[in-house]
């Protein structure tokens, strides 16, 4: 299973019925695949819909009906569709109970980095800011590394994404919960060690008596 | 009063150096044969708010790779490497806004609000140059009203008044837009009678919006 | 003709087709019935709607459907349903082009009093804050005097509606413009002499050398 | 998760007290069976935010004319003469707002924003204890977000997932309130399956909906 797969599948377990979920362009939209049986969420896509789903079969697509990334889509029964005012007030306002965002770094406070390397990639920040300012709970999905330097460190050196503290950090090494107090350890996975982690890690890491191991989502 | 007018003669109301506003979100939801004619006329030396720029050669892209553009206000530029190319190369200046922040911006333009408070951006980058006010203990950015010469609008369905409606996930800036400028023109997909959009359905009402571009006629 | 049959008969000649038009409760409403023949307005009613028409015979009335008083109203084809929050950003962001409202006093700056009596009366202000502060143009119907007291004055004793000078003042005796300098008489209503029109005025009135006679709408 | 609720059920999960936001323009879109159930139920003390109390005998009048506010947020209350006999008498405190006022503050509530800046009041009374700001040469109110416990709303439908759509004038401060509360209870005139209203008729997304008030049944 690569990295990105572990990831996806273990941030699918944190998804619980009837919750209003955003997932970022990317890795994170591959949560969606693998979600748990049994549980049953909406997925918004801040282009302005709740109720997204894959286009059901090659044809079938709609020149309206996209995700945020521009990429066809489908929709449920029950979607519903609005302009950006209203998909970001849905977002700003705390009626999203989860977004799930990439990242390119993490700081000991838990606060992100992802939208921006200064002089070199310039994508801007989307919904990105919002997403994490606002929404219930936040989840960073991202590798632990990049090309072999730390992405979890003492203080972000790129630009912050948001001020506020991120609530769940996934990687394919770990499940870190950033708390006031700091980072604390919360889950390795299958067969890492707690000293893999800690040697992949710039930032302090809180390590508890019991850490668990990553239950990943089929 | 008769708001229907060709895509041509509607790009002609615009001047070189407008400031435009466009509708759509990875040009799904933009007035494409507006942007058409915009390049088709040369225009040049435009201020271009929307969400992003698409990608080179779909819709607000086809206004970069003219080099129409002097000054764009987006969300994001990530998927169309001839904006960040233009910018780099000093060409094309670009603001970035968050998304939310752009919505709410051109909402208070439209709305006559003097600007609305937001958490977003707050301690970032984005509250660069901008005033932070403490409400009741949390702190907000002041972000301040954003309006346009001229708003180009995509839209599903236009009755003969110019009330409007909208499809799935191609409404999103372009209602807010067709608030905010002193010019709107309405690129429909459709032109139906009055009474054909109920008024429940109208998203935009007719008073807002100046011209709409006729259909291209297929009737035998 | 009474007193408020000539203020609604000339107010209604101010409207230009293609308007989009708010008539506050009461007199301004009766200004509807007297629209010159091609003119055509857009009714709007804060409630939310454009396109506000009388309903057009007893028992067609709906739920659903009434003025900003509660009252049964009826719509054109091609009207428009609205939140409040979009009704009165037509209101506050321009897109209003008239409103017409009633008027308890009119100072010298042309500043509005219509919405208390302090110890009296406080009904509210409603929506008529809103329509002074952002209407493209701000028309007063109201009769030039109650009970023998001047409306007219050089400064309101009651709570001000808003800071912002009307456009247009008309009364049973005389159209008044308020003005930068001060409140142009423009007209006088058929019959009554500019004199006349002095005396029941408590604030100074600039008089042109010119006064219109009031030309009423059939 | 099943929505669906009686009348009575759903104002018992309404406490003494509570700050209640209750959708209606003089009585037209308001969830005339709530009010009738938080009477019957002799619920007190409470706080209402909305536009008006009607009259007398009229959807929220019925609250008024049972002594169960002891606060009343509206914009006006001058067709009401018992709202205005217990605000004189000093029984009932009554905070009178501009109604695009009232309006976006609910939308501030509900949209995460710490405040809109309008002109509206700007020199009168209703500025009085609120901060004016200049922004750019012009003076605004700031006008702070305001929330509620608990938000009635009257609706035209509701699916069974709780997505509502309105009718006409009754939607007006509905779907405001609707994302401004902790508590959404929706009283629809009729629930329809899930996808009967199609996704660009949503006014009122499912995400928002508690709960939502079972019809009257009348089939044969």
């Amino acid at each position: 299973m690569d990295d990105k797969t572990i990831i996806a599948r273990r941030v699918a377990r944190e998804m619980k019925s009837g919750q209003l979920v955003n997932l970022g362009i990317g890795l994170p939209t591959t949560v969606a695949r693998y979600l748990p049986t049994g549980i049953e969420v909406f997925f918004q896509s801040e282009n302005g819909i709740i109720g997204m789903a894959p286009v059901p079969a090659e044809g079938l697509e709609n020149d309206s009906l996209s995700d945020a990334g521009g990429s066809p889509i489908g929709a449920v029964a029950g979607a519903a569709a609005f302009d950006s005012c209203t998909s970001f007030g849905l977002i700003r306002g705390g009626h999203l109970d989860v977004t799930v965002l990439g990242g390119l770094q993490v700081d000991e406070q838990g606060r992100l980095a992802n939208w921006m390397v200064p002089g070199r990639m310039v994508p801007g920040m989307g919904g990105a800011m919002d997403l994490v300012s606002g929404a219930r709970r936040v989840i960073v999905a991202m590798t632990h590394t990049a090309k072999g330097e730390a992405k979890i460190l003492p203080r972000c050196t790129l630009p912050l994404t948001s001020v506020r503290r991120v609530d769940l950090l996934v990687t394919e090494l770990a499940v870190i919960e950033p708390t006031a107090q700091g980072l604390l350890l919360r889950e390795t996975a299958p067969g890492v060690s707690v000293d893999q982690v800690l040697a992949a890690t710039a930032a302090r890491l809180i390590v508890p008596d019991q850490v668990g191991v990553m239950a990943l989502a089929a | 009063m008769n708001k229907a007018i060709s895509a041509a003669a509607a790009a002609e109301r615009i001047a070189d150096g407008a400031v435009i506003m466009i509708g759509g979100f990875m040009g799904v939801g933009s007035p494409h044969r507006l942007i058409e004619e915009l390049v088709r006329q040369k225009r040049a030396g435009l201020t271009i708010i929307a969400n992003d720029s698409a990608r080179p050669g779909v819709g607000i892209g086809k206004l970069i790779d003219a080099r129409a553009v002097r000054r764009l206000i987006a969300t994001h530029i990530g998927t169309n490497p001839e904006t960040q190319r233009q910018m780099i190369a000093g060409e094309l200046a670009v603001d970035l806004v968050p998304q939310g922040t752009l919505a709410e911006r051109i909402r208070a333009a439209g709305h006559g609000l003097g600007g609305v408070l937001t958490p977003t951006g707050v301690g970032t980058i984005a509250a660069e140059g901008k005033q932070t006010l403490e409400v009741d203990g949390r702190a907000f950015l002041l972000e301040k009203p954003l309006a346009a010469d001229v708003a180009l609008i995509g839209c599903h369905r236009a009755d003969y008044n110019g009330n409007l409606d909208y499809s799935l996930t191609a409404r999103n800036f372009n209602p807010l837009m067709a608030m905010a400028a002193g010019l709107v023109i309405a690129e429909p997909d459709a032109v139906v009678p009055v009474g054909v959009i109920p008024p429940d359905a109208v998203v935009t009402p007719h008073v807002l919006v100046d011209l709409f571009v006729q259909g291209d006629h297929r009737h035998g």
